[in-house]
């Protein structure tokens, strides 16, 4: 009875049915994140096939560790995010629906245009989400630069389908290393390119800043936690188990997520506006986590990406909170914001240490898989990069912290008499629940055997037997 | 020859996106774009001397020259997307012209964006 | 100057384009018969499991899809899971262009429509409404299907909204169409998978592959996907035909 | 008692300390007290236990007698700073949270002391620099703590790179050993050195590093600057003491290149070590800032300390770690003093004050004894451990770096005098008139702190026992004491005789002082010149501008900072430069990547 199909279908019935039903369009939104999430524990690997045909003619849906995690993963995010601005969803219940749906769909298929049809649902329904900001010149842009990526993505895989006769994952992934270099570098590149625009690659990522720079408490966290790191999964998928790469595309690909890394988080040093710090850091954790998938290291990446994606929910739902309540997300004009907010400010500060890998919370067990597995693979620029990149990440976190938690002139002992006038950021409700996601980080940073445990079940994530750490390393010969 | 053309198509439709700062004309770039590829998809399913792969009295499916239908649905598939992103940008549109007064994406991104 | 610029680089761009291209497709000639690995095969000799038989019109019985189009086979029996993506994105676009520009502070300001247009509208809006349906409930015999049956449909509303005035008050009626006919789509599916165990499977019996009543689910899919087209693009067409009285 | 036991039963009393502090944070603050003395009595009692091993989660421990040392010397210090906090309490933005990472602080640098792996050691490090970060963004200044943070992460950054090579290399992550494996890879063993010393060296405040101290001391809680400066920077030496005992950088670095007979990396450091020294007292000289000078002395100070343990004999090492002591608590007592100094007149400003020796005779005492300890005058702390490094230092001779140790110790007479004659002596300002001396709370730490002091410097057996002991488990040659005195190759040194003939010294000076005292006191406002008033009789006060001739030659102030100014703009241009090229709002300029992209990779793909 746990057929993964019912997280895609569940929510798209509902979502044909709220609009029959408009008045309770916000309820049914609700019962759908809850039974997809509720659902998305109980799934199994394995594969489900639609139609009853079997896969290389018939679409089937692939659940493997991975996307078990990805699932289970982005399901509750979504749930938290929808309860957490319940109040801001409006007319939009039956887009956030389809748009789950669709995430649902990208990370289970098994199927090249399965995908591509709903990455489209994802994408279009982001399209208009993003235009909750009324800032519709910066929709447009994303919506040129998406369909560009997306006609890309499709040309693709019809040179794959060309080059194979098949559009079925496994069946492509069987088929291609029989072809040469040269036959395969346009598909791939095109994949790539058509992926890149939702991971936030550096060069196709120009639309980030003008949508999650608007976006609001709803919104923002929507786009920079669930759909970036369903991409990130949907990479990890195809770029990992599906596309051999060739020693010098491997190279390139790394170069481009590497520059991804190194200028998105120079780019987030030199913001002013919270939300453009993170959504810079984003860009510059996606290049680290494409890097790391190119480089083999998923168990390290998926760890990444859950640090990093559940402290971006936190941060941009409370960076909504300031321009809902402020109007503005300029640091220094908010300085000492968190002294009437403590318990949202320690959710903030923990989701922001994490983010930087900082010790017992899970963006060090992060950090620490990312060394460990460069190190094995004999790759010593990449962890100097890394800690690099760490430094500066450090660096901008700490300068918007202190200026959040404490008010005051430089040479003046700070007070609270200098902060901002004193609002309240988020409802109870939402407070509690950005508090025990950041408890989250830090149960998973502590302990790290469960955490490995939960997220690989003792099976290698998409084949990838790269070490990792776990607690009986350190105790050593004892 | 038609996938030289479509290929073609699918520059013309880039180079619009390029070159043009009218909103309506990009939208329009990216489906000569869409447009390009879904020409090329069928190409790709293109036999020489093909048939239609429709079975009829005549035809059934032991014959080796049919049309690769695959593609076929595909296109049809693509088709609709077009439509639904062409039909949503233009909506956006509308909705930036009235909101600053201009199709021209390049005048807006110069203003401040508060 | 900085057009010719551009022009040069586009140039030299597309023959780049192009050769990288060459590498992975030939661009000037074409398969003479379908690769033996590839999985329309398949799609052909309506046999996933590969113990093909023969499949003759008008006399083969129980095949795997009963549909005579193969192209429709795969759109509505193999790939019908994509289908059900593509029929949500223009759900989804139809949604999104209502939400934006469709909102009821917003009337459709025009002339009232002319004698001729009435009339002719009075006459053409059964006959469109007929072969509409004719389009889809035959998808699975010949060409047609639901995307142009459904297409069909909304040209001959979009042709009484533009003549009937009080037409435009019952556009937002198609709302409930929309979601219902998603919704049948959807429980057809459901159906397929409590039946048979999988999403989407065909429950109904596929006759001999000629028939009109051949072809399983084809045609109640297609009916569900034709008016669920047929309201999403009235929907599209007539928020767009709407004005903003102020901005 | 295991020490798992006491790590738990100290976090619960930090965290029962929190919320005390919630209900009323004065209780809370006298709360640390009681727990950082718990501390330090159950550490006492740990001393039975050393050679233990422990381990819970992914914390392994091992009960070293040098995790031993620098735990206690941490602990006095915290203990003797937490008096002064609940003065301080109404200051704090959050005290509750002061109360609470003041503890955690503590409790993290224990643990540090004590790892045995190096995960362990790189958490609760990372826990000190960050409990330390939030504690002094507290005090008047945000950017310190934020120069502060970047200087700490560069350091351990760069050390987890150290910790994850070693692991690689070696398969294990205890510390022990893990280092073994680096035997016959010159090389590799060359990187880890340097990487793995830097977290110390920018905590203890090397040359290129020390941009740190003078801004955290000098804007840091005036409660937490004494910790800062006499317990923190101290962990630096910790890691220089593993990259010399548990890394065996003399045997790894054996067939390396040698200068003066040292390793050449080695002699490297010892180098920064001697530019810091140099630095450090030039550095403070200059300072019109009491802390800002005390903490250009712990530069200086951080200097001997690492050249002391670096050097790794009989002489120097016990030296090095005498010094660790000896300028902790004369530190923290400086510290301490000037808090007092700022809590009363509210400024740290020397050329504000003045003549505070007439309203606080105990404290002007306490900071006479702290400053003579730390410029190494007998017969205080500092002068047994100076004396040991410098004799360790002619026994390698090692000329330049004795050079500037000696210079350190002339230039320490010139800094620590200032803060002494412009403080506390010299004319009392008109508005300082009600000043009263420190109360009695706050008096017990000094009283402490000093006792210490005088005791090491007449009987540093005490320490020295403890030094030989870690000298034994490191497996060098452990330095000898015969009663009172110490025995070393170029002779002997007698503390308590020294003692003895100063004391003499000192009461004949003080029986003049009393008998032939004829001194009038002039205020600072009854200043005349050429029969004229002086309008500006603040600039007369002999403490502006106390060093003008001496800064006037080192007038251009060091440009490190200004280095790491420069490397902050760079990287804001860089992303600047990223965001204008790639985030552009128009999708034209997207698309022309994306062409440039496909470009690239074609190119790279056929060739």
């Amino acid at each position: 009875m746990n057929n993964p199909v019912l997280l895609i279908i569940i929510p798209l019935l509902l979502a044909f049915v709220s609009v029959i039903i408009k008045k309770a369009g916000k309820w049914i939104l609700l019962l759908g994140v809850l039974i997809n999430t509720v659902l998305a524990f109980f799934i199994t690997t394995g594969e489900t096939i639609i139609g009853g045909f079997l896969p290389p003619a018939g679409i089937n849906l692939v659940v493997t560790q991975f996307t078990l995690v990805g699932v289970i993963l982005i399901n509750s995010l979504m749930l938290l995010t929808i309860i957490m601005s319940i109040d801001l969803v409006g007319k939009y219940s039956v887009i956030l629906l389809t748009a789950l749906a669709g995430i649902n769909g990208m990370l289970l298929t098994g199927d090249l245009f399965n995908l591509f049809i709903f990455m489209e649902i994802t994408v279009i329904a982001a399209y208009i989400l993003s235009a909750q900001a009324k800032k519709y010149h910066h929709t447009i842009t994303y919506l040129i630069i998406g369909s560009v990526g997306s006609t890309f993505y499709l040309l693709g895989i019809i040179l794959l389908y060309h080059l194979t006769g098949s559009l079925n994952m496994a069946d492509v992934a069987a088929k291609l290393p029989l072809l040469t270099t040269k036959e395969l570098l346009v598909p791939i590149l095109l994949i790539f390119i058509g992926i890149g625009v939702e991971v936030k690659l550096l060069p196709v990522s120009g639309w980030v800043k003008g949508v999650y720079a608007h976006a609001n408490r709803l919104i923002a966290p929507l786009f920079a936690s669930i759909i970036a790191g369903t991409a990130l999964f949907v990479f990890g998928k195809l770029f990992v188990s599906v596309l051999p790469l060739s020693d010098t595309l491997t190279m390139l690909i790394l170069v481009m997520s590497v520059m991804t890394f190194v200028f998105g988080e120079f780019a987030a040093f030199k913001q002013k506006q919270v939300k453009e710090i993170l959504l810079f850091s984003s860009i510059g954790q996606a290049g680290l986590i494409t890097a790391l998938f190119i480089s083999g290291l998923v168990y390290a990446a998926v760890i990444l990406i859950i640090s990093n994606v559940v402290s971006k929910l936190i941060m941009f739902t409370i960076a909504g909170a300031f321009t809902e309540k402020y109007q503005t997300d300029n640091y220094h004009s908010l300085s000492g914001v968190f002294v009437h907010n403590k318990i949202t400010g320690i959710a903030f500060t923990i989701a922001a240490l994490s983010m930087t890998g900082i010790p017992l919370l899970i963006g060090f067990y992060a950090k620490l898989n990312i060394l460990i597995g460069f190190f094995h693979a004999g790759n010593y620029v990449l962890p100097v990069i890394v800690l690099l990149m760490t430094i500066v990440e450090g660096a901008y976190i700490i300068k918007l912290l202190l200026a959040l938690w404490a008010p005051g002139k430089e040479g003046q002992v700070s007070l609270e008499s200098f902060a901002v006038e004193k609002k309240q950021l988020l409802s109870v409700k939402n407070t509690a629940i950005c508090l025990i996601v950041a408890l989250v980080l830090i149960v998973g940073g502590t302990l790290i055997d469960t955490t490995s445990k939960i997220v690989t079940n003792g099976q290698p994530l998409l084949g990838d037997e790269s070490p990792y750490f776990i607690i009986s390393q350190s105790k050593g010969g004892e | 020859m038609i996938r030289l053309a479509s290929l073609l198509l699918l520059l013309i439709g880039l180079y619009g996106v390029l070159t043009t700062k009218n909103v309506i004309k990009m939208i329009i770039s990216i489906n000569i774009m869409e447009l390009g590829v879904n020409i090329f998809i069928i190409s790709v399913g293109f036999i020489t001397n093909g048939v239609a792969p429709n079975l009829t009295e005549h035809i059934d499916s032991s014959l080796s020259n049919f049309v690769d239908p695959l593609p076929q649905a595909l296109v049809l598939t693509s088709i609709v997307i077009g439509l639904g992103i062409t039909s949503l940008g233009l909506a956006f549109a509308r909705k930036m012209n009235k909101k600053y007064g201009t199709y021209d994406l390049t005048m807006i991104g110069g203003m401040k964006d508060e | 100057m900085k057009k010719v610029f551009i022009g040069i680089f586009i140039i030299a761009f597309t023959l780049m384009f192009l050769i990288a291209m060459s590498n992975s497709i030939s661009l000037f000639t074409y398969n003479e018969s379908l690769p033996e690995t590839n999985v329309s095969n398949d799609y052909i000799h309506k046999s996933v499991t590969k113990d093909s038989e023969e499949i003759i019109f008008n006399e083969t019985k129980d095949a795997e899809t009963g549909s005579a189009n193969i192209v429709t086979s795969i759109v509505v029996n193999y790939r019908s899971f994509d289908t059900l993506g593509e029929v949500t994105v223009l759900f989804l676009s139809a949604m999104g262009v209502m939400l934006l520009i469709g909102s009821s502070d917003l009337f459709m300001k025009r002339k009232k429509s002319g004698f001729i247009l009435r009339t002719a509208a009075k006459i053409l809006f059964p006959v469109l409404l007929v072969v509409g349906t004719y389009i889809f409930t035959h998808g699975h015999l010949g060409s047609g299907g639901g995307f142009p049956g459904g297409t069909m449909i909304a040209s001959s509303f979009l042709l009484l909204y533009l003549a009937d005035e009080k037409f435009v008050a019952k556009i937002e009626q198609f709302k409930t169409l929309l979601g219902s006919a998603g919704t049948l789509y959807i429980l057809i599916g459901l159906t397929g998978l409590l039946v048979g165990g999988y999403f989407l499977q065909n429950f109904l019996p596929t006759g001999t592959v000629g028939n009109l009543l051949s072809s399983g689910i084809i045609p109640v899919v297609y009916i569900s996907i034709g008016l669920k087209v047929g309201s999403e693009v009235t929907l599209i067409i007539s928020s767009f035909l709407k004005e903003e009285v102020t901005s | 008692m295991t020490f798992i036991t006491v790590l738990i039963t100290l976090l619960a009393l930090s965290v029962v300390t929190y919320l005390v502090s919630l209900i009323n944070n004065k209780l809370g603050a006298y709360f640390t007290i009681v727990t950082s003395l718990v501390t330090l009595l159950l550490l006492f009692l740990l001393k039975n236990s050393i050679g233990q091993l422990a381990s819970i989660s992914l914390f392994t421990f091992k009960l070293t007698t040098v995790g031993w040392y620098f735990s206690m010397v941490m602990v006095v210090v915290y203990f003797t700073s937490a008096f002064l906090n609940p003065f301080w309490m109404k200051k704090m933005i959050y005290p509750a949270a002061y109360n609470l990472f003041y503890l955690v602080s503590l409790i993290g640098t224990i643990g540090m002391f004590f790892a045995r792996d190096f995960i362990t050691l790189f958490i609760f490090w990372e826990t000190v620099v960050w409990t330390s970060t939030f504690i002094i963004q507290m005090g008047k200044s945000r950017k310190s703590s934020y120069v502060y943070y970047v200087v700490s992460a560069i350091g351990s950054m760069v050390t987890l790179f150290a910790m994850m090579l070693v692991y690689q290399v070696s398969g294990t992550l205890e510390i022990s050993v893990a280092f073994n494996a680096l035997t016959g890879q010159p090389v590799l063993a060359l990187i880890v050195f340097f990487t793995f010393l830097l977290a110390g060296l920018s905590k203890i405040g090397i040359f290129p590093f020390h941009v740190w101290l003078p801004m955290a001391h000098g804007s840091a809680p005036h409660t937490f600057s004494p910790v800062l400066s006499g317990g923190l920077v101290k962990m630096g030496a910790f890691i220089a003491y593993i990259s010399v005992s548990a890394f065996a950088a003399y045997e790894a670095f054996s067939s390396s290149f040698t200068i003066m007979g040292i390793p050449a990396p080695i002699y490297i450091i010892m180098v920064l070590g001697a530019i810091s020294i140099v630095v450090g007292t030039v550095m403070a000289i200059r300072q019109d800032d009491a802390k800002k000078l005390l903490a250009y002395s712990s530069v200086a100070n951080g200097g001997y300390i690492l050249i002391g343990i670096l050097l790794f004999d009989q002489l120097a090492f016990a030296g090095g770690m005498l010094h660790l002591v000896s300028h902790a608590i004369a530190s923290a007592t400086a510290f301490i003093t000037i808090a007092i100094v700022a809590h009363r007149t509210g400024t740290t400003k020397m050329s504000k004050l003045g003549g505070m020796i007439h309203k606080m005779p105990i404290t002007y005492t306490v900071y006479l004894i702290a400053i003579i300890s730390m410029a190494g005058i007998p017969p205080m702390g500092g002068f047994v451990s100076k004396w040991l490094i410098l004799q360790g230092l002619a026994d390698h001779g090692l000329l330049f770096i004795a050079a500037a140790a000696f210079f350190g110790s002339i230039g320490s007479f010139m800094y620590v005098f200032r803060p002494l004659s412009a403080v506390f002596l010299g004319q009392l300002a008109p508005k300082h008139e009600n000043v009263k001396e420190a109360s009695i709370m706050m008096q017990i730490p000094m009283y402490l702190l000093t006792i210490a002091t005088l005791l090491i410097g007449v009987f540093p057996k005490i320490i020295l026992k403890v030094i030989a002991g870690i000298q034994a488990e490191a497996g060098i040659q452990e330095i000898v004491m015969v009663g009172n005195t110490i025995v070393v190759a170029n002779g002997v040194l007698d503390t308590f005789r020294v003692f003895v003939v100063f004391g003499y010294g000192f009461l004949i000076a003080l029986v003049i002082f009393i008998l032939r005292r004829k001194s009038r006191r002039v205020t600072l406002m009854d200043t005349y010149t050429s029969a004229e008033f002086v309008h500006t009789p603040e600039l007369l006060h002999y403490s502006s501008n106390f060093y003008a001739p001496f800064e006037r030659l080192t007038k251009k102030p060091y440009p490190v900072l200004n280095l790491y100014e420069k490397v902050s703009i760079k990287i804001k241009e860089i992303g600047h430069m990223a965001e204008s090229l790639f985030s552009s709002p128009k999708p034209a300029v997207t698309i022309f990547w994306i062409i440039i992209v496909f470009a690239i990779f074609f190119l790279g793909g056929v060739l």
